[in-house]
């Protein structure tokens, strides 16, 4: 589509996309004339806004299924969506903690890892980390031993806060949130197999601005990728 | 003229009065705990009778079988509280305009400078009312009652905490507005001298009750 | 540290406009309902304290779907106000205001109702000889009467206006320049590691604002009171 | 619909202990930090003043935070709470009730110290002279004369600790049995787009005991002004 | 004994009072607004004074240039007030018996029958203040004060809204305890014969200070 002059691009997104996303927008404002604002919040609240009419041009979800929600009342345009970024789950501990390279598989001794102490993790039932945390202790055959040590937070950011204070001695976050908290280090990765594939799903509304077309473009160009892998994401579907 | 017929019931109390007010005048009397303040509080509309009815001048204030019950603020009755009852929040100046304002009348200069003379609040107009000594307030309250031009007063010991000097300025005063301005009162008060002055008419009541003929006798008897 | 940058600045324009709107209507209102709870029987009460409460126990998110589901574009208020008025509350910052007032609702009107309910009758009554009306009673007598709990109220409202984010993030979202107050900012900065600088800016900017409020409040406050107390 | 689930039953159990909690071990802090500001004239009063109010005006998230920072095992206090007396907060119901009571606490201290800056000093004056030193005056003038006042922000702050989530599982996280309650779960709900009906119940709930709690306080506060008029 | 040097300002008004009250009931005298209510506020220790000292029985309960003001409620003396000040959240019983739990006194079955007869309020023990008449209240006010057993008593116009009969009641008493008990008084009244029935000393205020001579002329001056 044409490139329109001046337009405001008002992208909806996931909150725990925030740092990526500002650079991206940055350096896409720097070559185009159009503004991209973001609203940040959890995609659960993006999704139901969205749905009663929010002027959002594009919705970038955290997971699979709030999109599904927004597409399946024909709310964004099927032809321009598209699994823009992936991320990978690991175990972190206290950066003063005596554990390290722990292998995590089903022979994991969870009991012995956390001597009493609980596992930070992000709400198991809503959160998408939490979701592919369960998914990844149940394929494990760890989650009967896993649950009843969890403390879940209201998101990845508040579980990484309670491993950073120590509260709790293990938890488990996405790799770009630990990578970006000093206070924790990483002891393990989840094997990717053990839980379904942590996508960031990306779609272009259906009632977008034209100049929504360029940025949804310049999502998936090289540029982008730069700044998304060095945020930590993986990219999983780039070029066009 | 004002005709009471009503019953009452506070608590334990019963209060229970009939009497015509034909003269200008009437004083209420009798000891601490009869039922004064009860009655002009009907009167004035504060309290609502159980049953029975008042009339003022030919109007209805209060019926009970017909379910007529004057608002206060129309009944047009002023009222010097036994407790003085000021606005905390007003000085004098505003607490004296207060009736004034409410009912839309116009300044009176006169009668404004005679009442603040006769009370001596003249020197108080920017105080509020915690910054006035007990005597004060009950000043105030009285000129807040006159300024407000009612048809009627009712005077719950009005010069009670008032020194003689003061009573010698005020009571004359109303002795005109009785004998001039024709003003009917119920008026309360211990005091016998102060009763057999200004009132023509003295209702006895003990305990509730109107008692049948406020003798002298009966007078002297309270008044020991 | 403290030179603000653009956005911060639109944030804080933001949040003290969406806050002093709100409180300032929710205020007339507030003075109904403390009254209506203070001096009136009714029926239907009990349903009316219940749901100026309401929005203090549910959680925020919940006031917030609420609130999208009936003054959003689709919903029957909002849709009625759009087409009537031409009122739009959907993600703009008079929603915001909406959500800030309906948070702060239940904290404006008990300090005033408290306040209307410690008034002296007698003082009415007074009033009433005079020839006061109940309207004009209402307006020279209770409600300078009731002033330090109507200041008291005001400023509780207009706090948790300013720190509200739940209910609004969810009503209207959180786009910058138009609904994104400085709460929802932080909130917002919380959600990623490298944000707790910037949060904290945001912070000690929220602290500051709403200690101004305060000791205004307090100066109002004190001289009301001085006022009654012949000070 | 309504019959509840084992895990519903416990969320109610849990809310209903921590916010009585909560509110219980507010209460006499309150009324020192409420008598304080309405009678004392000390340094820092406005700093005090200032900090009661914080959490109001920020987003509980950042309450929360603040919390683990001062309480949790590495905070200060809560190091030394551990150490010295062996209290631990972090992933108990006792810190959920920690928080909630921190979220409460303005709510409380406000109803209460402006119920006792409306009292008449001079009825205090007349207790001195019948010989009541300066803490026998407050135990039997001062606080029942604040009780309508101290009714109101004890609902105030139940209600908002029955409601209060942000803070707590930022603080305590979300456990079920130990740190989920009702909000928690219902916010918890709220993130699925399956759980709206699940969702709702929890609402209605919460509506319910809200209400009770409500009727209750109502009911005192009727007892307790009932009594200065005198009827 | 008690000696009273003092100079206050309120607002505009200043007081000067310096007098020693030697007999054992003093009267003060003079008009509404004169100061008298302020000046046993201050012995009462309700006021602090700008200047000067107050002396009871050798106990200084004030000095300004030593810093001594003993607190209220360690001065143990009586107040009536002119207001009545009553406990609005207890009864009439508890409003009576709060001196006592105060300090700690033990019950005095004899003079509490005794007090109430006098007063005529052993019926209204399970009232609120709220549900008494003005005169009612002004009673309980009296025996509130009498039944802390002070050591000394402070009374503002006590008897100002009783009718005539509790008056015949109450002076006796406080004339039995001004003689068998050696009670001293600061009585503030109105009513000549009140006063010249009970006081041994009347002191006279005008205008904020205690006139020289109070001969019985200005007495009658006062109370015409
Ligand atoms: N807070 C105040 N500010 C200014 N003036 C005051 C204040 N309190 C009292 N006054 C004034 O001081 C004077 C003395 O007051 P006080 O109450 O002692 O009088 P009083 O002799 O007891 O009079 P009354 O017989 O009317 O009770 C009065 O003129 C009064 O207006
Ligand atoms: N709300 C109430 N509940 C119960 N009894 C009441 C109530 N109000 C007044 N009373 C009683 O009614 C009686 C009459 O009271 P009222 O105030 O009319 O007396 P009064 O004649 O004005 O006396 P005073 O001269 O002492 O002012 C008193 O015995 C009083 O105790
Ligand atoms: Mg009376
Ligand atoms: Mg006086």
């Amino acid at each position: 589509p044409a490139q329109a002059q001046n337009q405001t691009i008002t992208v909806f997104a996931a909150a725990s996309m925030k740092d990526a996303l500002d650079a991206a927008d940055k350096a896409y404002m720097q070559d185009h004339k159009d503004k991209v604002v973001v609203s940040y919040t959890a995609s659960s609240a993006l999704a139901k806004q969205i749905e009663q009419g929010a002027p959002a041009d594009l919705f970038i979800s955290a997971d699979v299924q709030w999109m599904d929600y927004v597409a399946k009342a024909k709310l964004i345009d099927p032809g321009r969506r598209v699994n823009l970024l992936g991320n990978t789950l690991v175990m972190i501990a206290p950066d003063d903690s005596k554990l390290s390279n722990i292998k995590i598989d089903s022979s994991l001794d969870l009991a012995k890892l956390t001597s009493g102490g609980r596992i930070a993790v992000a709400d198991t039932k809503a959160v998408p980390a939490g979701l592919y945390t369960k998914a990844a202790f149940e394929k494990l055959g760890l989650w009967s031993k896993a649950e009843p040590q969890l403390a879940q937070a209201e998101n990845v950011r508040a579980a990484l806060a309670l491993v950073a204070r120590a509260e709790a001695p293990i938890g488990v976050v996405y790799s770009t949130d630990a990578k970006a908290e000093p206070k924790v280090k990483i002891v393990g990765t989840f094997p990717a197999n053990s839980h379904p594939a942590i996508i960031y799903p990306v779609a272009v509304t259906a009632k977008a601005k034209p100049a929504t077309g360029a940025y949804y473009d310049f999502l998936r160009s090289d540029k982008a990728k730069a700044i998304f892998t060095q945020y930590g994401f993986a990219v999983l579907n780039s070029g066009s | 003229m004002l005709t009471v017929d009503i019953d009452k019931t506070l608590g334990t109390f019963r209060l229970t009065a009939q009497f015509e007010a034909a003269d200008r005048v009437t004083a209420l009397f009798g000891q601490s705990g009869a039922g004064k303040t009860s009655l002009i509080n009907m009167v004035g509309g504060l309290v609502a009778p159980d049953r029975g009815r008042i009339v003022l001048d030919g109007e209805v204030l209060f019926d009970a079988a017909r379910r007529i019950n004057v608002p206060v603020h129309r009944r047009r009755i002023g009222y010097v509280f036994q407790e003085g009852r000021l606005f905390p929040h007003l000085d004098v100046r505003r607490n004296l305009d207060y009736g004034r304002w409410m009912r839309g009348l116009a300044h009176d200069a006169q009668a404004h400078t005679h009442i603040l003379a006769m009370l001596d609040i003249g020197d108080l107009m920017d105080r509020r009312p915690a910054q006035l000594s007990g005597g004060e307030r009950q000043r105030v309250a009285i000129g807040r009652a006159l300024l407000m031009q009612p048809r009627m007063l009712l005077l719950d010991e009005p010069l009670a905490s008032l020194d003689a000097a003061r009573k010698a300025e005020i009571l004359p005063y109303l002795e005109r507005l009785r004998d001039d301005a024709g003003m009917p009162m119920l008026y309360v008060s211990h005091d016998r001298a102060e009763v057999a002055r200004i009132a023509q008419t003295i209702l006895h009541i003990a305990d509730g009750r109107i008692m049948p003929r406020p003798t002298a006798d009966a007078l002297f008897a309270v008044d020991a | 540290m403290f030179s603000l940058t653009p956005e911060e600045w639109m944030a804080i324009e933001l949040s003290l406009r969406v806050a002093i709107v709100a409180t300032l209507f929710a205020l007339p209102l507030g003075l109904v309902v403390a009254y209506l709870l203070a001096r009136k029987d009714f029926w239907g009460k009990a349903l009316l304290d219940g749901l100026v409460h309401l929005p203090l126990v549910l959680p925020p998110v919940v006031t917030g779907y609420f609130l999208l589901l009936t003054f959003g574009r689709r919903g029957p208020v909002g849709h009625f106000l759009e087409q009537t008025f031409g009122i739009v509350f959907a993600f703009r910052w008079t929603g915001a205001a909406l959500a800030c007032g309906v948070m702060g609702f239940p904290l404006m009107v008990r300090p005033i109702r408290l306040a209307m309910e410690s008034i002296d009758r007698k003082i009415e009554d007074a009033a009433s000889t005079l020839g006061a009306d109940p309207f004009w009673r209402f307006v020279t007598v209770t409600l300078p009467l009731s002033l330090p709990g109507i200041i008291a109220g005001t400023l509780l409202c207009f706090a948790k206006a300013l720190g509200e984010f739940g209910a609004t993030i969810t009503f209207v979202s959180n786009i910058p320049g138009e609904t994104q107050t400085i709460s929802a900012a932080i909130y917002t900065l919380t959600q990623v590691p490298s944000g707790d600088a910037a949060a904290l800016r945001l912070v000690i900017i929220a602290t500051i604002i709403s200690l101004i409020a305060l000791m205004l409040s307090e100066f109002l406050a004190r001289r009301a009171t001085a006022r009654f107390h012949g000070l």
